[in-house]
């Protein structure tokens, strides 16, 4: 097989900041990889940590949640949760055999969005090195049929 | 409390009285300087001029060193300003810069050494006396108040800048000199030049432009009503010294400015001699200032006159009385 | 390919990729796009797949509109820009075409894609994922009913400054009731402190004054002064606001306004706030002539009595006897539908920067002390002197930028200082025709006459230094110039450092947020930016509204502005809110939480979290509930209720975790075929 | 003595023939030379950051002896002038008092730049005989060979090549000095000279060079 492997890399935004400096970075025709593929949510602190198990289970190689700067948050503070979320989320992961550093917080204002565009490319590169993740038996899906949708909790 | 310390150069010889002050003062503040086994020069301003990487790797060899003493106390002190900022920039640097790190170390394992970065804190002698010993414990031991001797503050630059590591909440309005001043009964002047330039390596560059720069500093701090300055750099103190002269004879102007090392004035008011604190060694003497308290300062003899030439023809060699073998 | 999940029968998806002229159509390859979907999505129930060069026009939302109609679609995606831009215009095509609104989703292959992709294969692979996310997550969705709520018609207006005075007008003149809360004893804001206003030099006292008195007088309007809100309860519409009236130890009821009291008072007292500093008041006082409220305010601190318990002077000669000295704090309950918040600006301390000499020596001043010192009815009647407060100055220097566009104080430009400070430039030439060295980093003079006068300010013969001035030295200490300041400087346009010698130095201080903008947008539930400034909702768009509905923002309290902008924004905020007001009823975006009933366990662990107090816990059901209204839709409940029992409208799980699933079907290299497995 | 410099010295002639002599090497781009002055201070505020407001020039106090202040350095280097910025005295004016750095507004390393510069100059063979690289170069030269620094020595050496103006006031204060004991006659050499030396040698061979 070849050797030549790209990453592939959900991003989780908030509606506010980060998804703005995704808009932005784009109004500015900032150029990073293709790698990544953002999801929105109202906020960070909508981050159910399940959405970055079910990325990394269903063939990302990387997440990286995006939030704004810590007091800049336009529901006052829920970042902070966003916080408390990723660290615990990257205990629960080292057990399961997944190497922390493939989940990266990255706060980015709305007008950040050449800093975004940067995080990115750095997190690539980050995730690059760290190689495939192939959890738990995961091939990339190379027909374009998604695979059924699991059954979620409500 | 033990402390590493890093004397420089200027501490073994051309201000050796900043060196002997401050040992003096280890008992009576109950603090130990361990000095840096077989330290190196850190360069100064003048190394790194040159090369980058040298330069780093230069004053990173006293870092390593340090860290190979790093024994209960991990807090290196610096007693000059300009050894203080490149320590404490290099170790900075060392943290920061992740490619910095690799060459230096690379470099130092060349010399079988190696640093790791965060091991050895750099503060300087007055950040560490004033944030850790505290002005409290100073005005407590206090036992010759200077009352009466007017003193400016000098800092000089780096000392406070660049400040790598935020000591000062403000480096262009620091005040932990005067405090001192005044922990010792003196009375601290308002000298607006305090943080201004001493002219730094000037006076080997450009001589007229470093005997301006001096002329402000000594002409401001004769203004402000000063008896004398303090420092707490030995270039600081050896250009408004050595120079004055020099600086006198340029402008036509006839200031006699003693400048003393901090660590000499606060002996005093510990109550040690002027003998032990090597007060007297300053070109321009501060036994005018200090008399005005009574402390009287005893002055180097002026150098023996080479007596007259002996014109008469010598006498003949005798045998001494008690046996001298010829 | 035949497991097929049985929904997909249900629905009829159409997927429609714009061009964007050639913004998206020139990096991602839209035909292969469109098509792709229609082939490869179909199983997903992508039933139409079409693109078009602008699918925002007229004639891109009828195509959409028609294929509703014809081909029955019950879910659309469209691919273009960023849903902040065109969202709600492709929601209004549904809703034209009979579709429910909410089941349109947007895929951002512009913002997210053509426009940061260098590779042109790679972006196509990519805007294809973006896609097949969308047609999974709009799968999920679910038709959404906007959520309304009434609006009470009194409205509550923080701060009375020219841009709460100018809000309160409007909207009293609209017919509504306003109350505005003062923290000062007088509104007029900082406004009033000055004496010319750039650009016109027309007196700010002539054009304040009368709507000061306008407020002061209007039926519409209560005018709580001396007061502070203390606590902010409710949501839009229903907003329920406790101030603290402070004592203010005279009787308004009974007080005349007189001033006797005034004039009696033995007790003189530095005026650091209308005064800036360089004036003086009397412990009981109106801070200036023209004060609306008239009402005295005895200073409780600064009064002999409160301090030796004799005195009594104001009471001895007050007339009708309105002094009070037994007078309490009062606490008032405000029922109000909206609220401005007008809270204005602080002033930078300039002892921050020492090398500028501010407080050490004596004929260094701040932009604001020199503003009160040329007001006429300011404590030196309007005479530019030194601080002995007599000799005229022969020599200004004024510096910009002071605390401004510096990484160690504020970065932000305070936009307001280099008008300010051609306006002093012209007032000393006018006054006492001293030379004038105005040192400036950039000139910024971009508004409607603007130029004009920094050209009159250059035809006075005011000398402009483009340099950031290094330090301001006292001149007797080495130049032999005794009494006058050094400010030394790199003239950068010759590029020479220069010492020049002046007697006096105006520092052009930045706005600063108020020291308490925090607390304050913490108690309203809105936030702030980095500095401290009121955080819009969108910085163009929606520069007066809030994240907070029901809560605007006007003025200076968003970030700095001149007196015009303030005005602007006082009347926007004021349109807004009266739009509000005469809607009697208002839908809301249905982005909210719910709980059900049957999965929650009454464990509490939401209750804490939610920032708007919208979660309560019903004791008798043991129970959790969201209150519609104050709920913000961020959805941090619906990610920590451990029993799932939370739904967060618009953003639920379902959606969430079956888009990620969908953008994970199209791998990012090209070689497709292949897995990427090393 | 030993000169440290790894430039061959005197490729330049005089400053007042500009671009007469061509320095060694082709001109870098200009991404090559901002990511050279990244790389010194990294992570940090560089000169792309420069507003160009002269708070740098207006503090120093050696900017009356500098042909460019600092700030003008800046805008030449963005201009791509990076030959004229190596030929200047801006650099080797400058005394390390940090007042230019502390007070930039937008915290630019400037004292690193400026050391930067100065290596910069030498790598390239820019270094013209003058009091201020001499002076590095016999600092230099001295640490190199003791580890320590040599106050007369190095005054010796420094004033042999360029004569104080005042000699005898010179010659008066130095004897001054070694009469209160500040001076001493022979240098204080370090133990680990030979380590000194290796460690030396293998960090110049890592200089990064643009």
């Amino acid at each position: 097989m070849t050797d030549h492997f790209e990453p592939l890399i959900i991003g989780f935004t908030c509606n506010w900041c980060s998804y703005r400096a995704a808009d932005m970075a784009g109004t500015g025709r900032v150029k990073y990889p293709p790698n990544i593929r953002l999801v929105r949510l109202m906020c960070s602190g909508r981050l159910d940590p399940t959405f970055v198990l079910k990325a990394l289970s269903s063939g990302a190689d990387g997440a990286l949640i995006t939030g704004c700067h810590p007091g800049e948050c336009h529901y006052i503070e829920q970042n902070y949760k966003a916080l408390r979320r990723v660290h615990l989320l990257k205990r629960i992961l080292k057990p399961l055999g997944i190497d922390p550093q493939r989940v990266k917080l990255v706060w980015a204002s709305a007008a950040e969005g050449v800093y975004l565009a940067k995080e990115i490319t750095n997190f690539v590169e980050e995730i690059r090195a760290l190689g495939p993740l192939n959890w738990p038996v995961h091939t990339h899906v190379s027909k374009v049929k998604p695979r059924q949708l699991a059954e979620v909790p409500r | 409390m033990k402390y590493l310390f890093y004397p420089g150069c200027s501490l073994e010889c051309i201000s050796s009285a900043y060196y002997e002050s401050l040992l003096a003062l280890q008992n009576k503040l109950d603090v130990e300087f361990e000095e840096i086994e077989d330290w190196n020069c850190c360069g100064a301003n003048e190394y790194i001029a040159l090369h980058r990487i040298p330069s780093y790797a230069l004053i990173a060899r006293n870092l390593a060193l340090a860290e190979q003493q790093v024994d209960g106390a991990k807090t290196l002190l610096a007693a000059c300003s300009a050894c203080y900022v490149n320590l404490a920039r290099t170790a900075k640097y060392m943290g920061t810069d992740r490619e910095l790190n690799t060459k230096v170390n690379d470099a130092l394992s060349a010399g079988g050494l190696h640093y790791t970065a965060g091991t050895v804190q750099v503060r300087h002698i007055l950040d560490a006396l004033y944030k850790e010993i505290g002005i409290c414990k100073i005005k407590k031991l206090v036992e010759r108040p200077l009352t009466g001797l007017r003193v400016a503050a000098y800092y000089g630059c780096m000392v406070l800048r660049p400040d790598p590591d935020q000591r000062w909440r403000d480096p262009e309005n620091p005040t932990a000199l005067e405090e001192l001043i005044a922990a010792c009964g003196a009375e601290p002047v308002d000298f607006p030049l305090r943080t201004h330039c001493c002219s730094g390596h000037m006076p080997q560059i450009s001589t007229e432009a470093s005997l301006e720069l001096l002329r402000r500093l000594v002409e401001s701090a004769v203004k402000s009503g000063a008896d004398l300055l303090i420092t707490t750099c030995p270039l600081c103190q050896l250009n408004i010294d050595a120079y004055q002269d020099e600086m006198n004879k340029f402008f036509g102007t006839s200031y006699r400015m003693p400048i003393l090392f901090f660590t000499q004035l606060m002996g005093l008011a510990f109550g040690l001699s002027p003998d032990a604190l090597a007060i007297g060694r300053e070109v321009v003497s501060s036994a005018p200032a200090l008399a005005r308290i009574g402390v009287k300062v005893e002055q180097i003899p002026p150098p023996v006159k080479r007596p007259p030439k002996n014109t008469s023809l010598p006498m003949p060699r005798m045998p001494k009385a008690y046996g001298e073998q010829l | 390919m035949t497991e097929t999940t049985d929904k997909n029968g249900d629905h009829r998806i159409g997927v429609y990729v714009c061009h964007c002229g050639s913004n998206i159509a020139g990096v991602v390859n839209v035909y292969e796009t469109a098509k792709w979907a229609q082939e490869h999505l179909a199983d997903q129930g992508v039933v139409v797949a079409k693109e078009y060069k602008f699918m925002c026009s007229s004639l891109g939302q009828k195509l959409i509109e028609e294929d509703i109609k014809n081909e029955k679609l019950d879910r659309v995606v469209v691919a273009a820009c960023s849903p902040h831009l065109h969202e709600k215009t492709f929601r209004g095509a549904a809703s034209r075409a009979g579709l429910n609104p909410y089941l349109v989703e947007m895929a951002s292959v512009r913002e997210q894609v053509s426009w940061v992709t260098s590779d042109n294969a790679l972006a196509t692979e990519k805007a294809k994922a973006m896609i097949s996310g969308a047609v999974a997550r709009v799968r999920e969705h679910q038709p959404l009913d906007p959520i309304q709520v009434p609006i009470n018609p009194s409205t509550l207006i923080v701060g009375g400054g020219i841009a709460g005075i100018q809000a309160a007008l409007e909207i009293a003149n609209s017919g509504f009731h306003v109350y505005i809360v003062e923290r000062e004893p007088s509104i007029g804001g900082h406004m009033a402190q000055f004496d010319k206003t750039f650009p016109t030099l027309d007196c700010a006292a002539c054009i304040l004054t009368p709507r000061m008195s306008e407020v002061g007088m209007h039926p519409n309007i209560e005018l709580l002064t001396w007061s502070e809100v203390e606590n902010v309860e409710g949501y839009l519409g229903n907003y329920s606001v406790t101030v603290r009236k402070k004592a203010r130890y005279v009787d308004t009821s009974l007080c005349t306004s007189c001033g006797i009291c005034e004039q009696k008072c033995p007790r003189k007292v530095i005026d650091e706030k209308f005064n800036a500093g360089i004036g003086y008041r009397k412990a009981i006082y109106t801070p200036f002539e023209q004060a609306v409220p008239k009402y005295p305010v005895l200073d409780r601190d600064n009064c002999t009595y409160f301090e030796k318990g004799t005195c009594k002077a104001c009471e001895k000669f007050c007339g009708p006897g309105a002094i009070k000295f037994d007078d309490q704090d009062e606490v008032v309950t405000l029922n109000v539908g909206n609220v401005i918040l007008a809270t204005g600006y602080d002033m930078f301390d300039a002892r921050r920067i020492p090398r500028y000499g501010y407080g050490y020596l004596p004929n260094v001043f701040t932009s604001l002390e020199f503003e009160r010192m040329c007001n006429a009815a300011g404590p030196t009647n309007g005479a530019i002197v030194m601080r002995d407060g007599k000799t005229p100055p022969k020599t200004v220097g004024i510096i910009h930028c002071v605390g401004s566009r510096d990484h160690k104080y504020n970065t932000y430009c305070s936009s307001i200082c280099c008008m300010q400070s051609l306006k002093f430039a012209h007032l000393v030439k006018e006054r006492t025709g001293a030379d004038v060295f105005n040192f400036y980093i950039d000139m910024r003079t971009a508004a409607k006459d603007y130029d004009e006068f920094y050209q009159k300010v250059l035809e006075e013969g005011t000398n402009l230094i483009r340099g950031k001035v290094a330090e301001v030295t006292d001149g007797g200490l080495f130049d032999g110039l005794d009494g006058k300041l050094i400010i030394q400087v790199e003239d950068t346009l010759i590029g020479r450092q220069r010492r020049i010698p002046v007697d006096m130095v105006i520092l052009a201080i930045a706005l600063e947020p108020r020291h308490d903008a925090t607390y304050v947008a913490h108690q309203f539930g809105i936030s702030t930016d980095v500095h401290g400034w009121f955080t819009e909702k969108h910085p163009k768009l929606d520069p007066v509204a809030t994240m907070t509905d029901g809560i605007f923002i006007a003025g200076c309290a968003s970030g700095p502005k001149d007196i015009p902008a303030s005005v602007s924004q006082g009347s926007a905020a004021a349109a807004r809110v009266v739009s509000y007001i005469q809607q009697k009823e208002l839908a809301l975006e249905p982005v909210r939480a719910s709980i059900n009933a049957e999965q929650c366990s009454g464990c509490r662990i939401c209750n804490g979290l939610c920032p708007f107090n919208a979660i309560s816990f019903d004791a008798e059901k043991m129970l959790s509930e969201v209150n519609q209204a104050l709920c913000q839709g961020c959805g941090t409940c619906v990610a920590a209720c451990p029993a799932g029992a939370i739904t967060g409208t618009g953003f639920t799980n379902q959606q969430i975790l079956a888009q990620i699933e969908g953008l994970m079907c199209v791998p990012v290299h090209l070689e497709a075929a292949q897995p990427a497995v090393v | 003595m030993a000169v440290s410099s790894p430039a061959p010295e005197e490729k330049v002639g005089p400053q007042s023939f500009g671009k007469a002599s061509p320095p060694p090497g082709s001109p870098p781009s200009q991404t090559a030379v901002l990511d050279f002055f990244r790389s010194i201070s990294p992570g940090l505020p560089n000169i792309e950051f420069c507003i160009q407001c002269g708070s740098c020039g207006g503090s120093c106090p050696a900017a009356a002896l500098m042909d460019h202040t600092p700030r003008r350095l800046f805008a030449l280097i963005r201009a791509g002038e990076l030959e004229e910025v190596l030929r200047s005295n801006t650099p080797w004016y400058c005394v390390s008092c940090y007042f230019c750095m502390v007070r930039c507004p937008q915290e630019i390393h400037i004292t690193d730049i400026m050391y930067g510069l100065k290596t910069l100059a030498v790598q390239r063979g820019y270094t013209r005989r003058n009091k201020a690289t001499d002076l590095s170069r016999t600092f230099a030269g001295f640490i190199e060979r003791f580890g320590r620094s040599f106050d007369l020595g190095i005054a010796a050496n420094h004033y042999l090549r360029h004569p104080p103006s005042d000699l005898m006031g010179s010659a008066k204060m130095g004897s001054e000095l070694l009469f209160k004991g500040r001076l001493k006659l022979t240098p204080n050499k370090i133990k680990g000279i030979p380590q000194l030396k290796k460690i030396l040698k293998r960090a110049k061979q890592l200089e990064a060079v643009l």
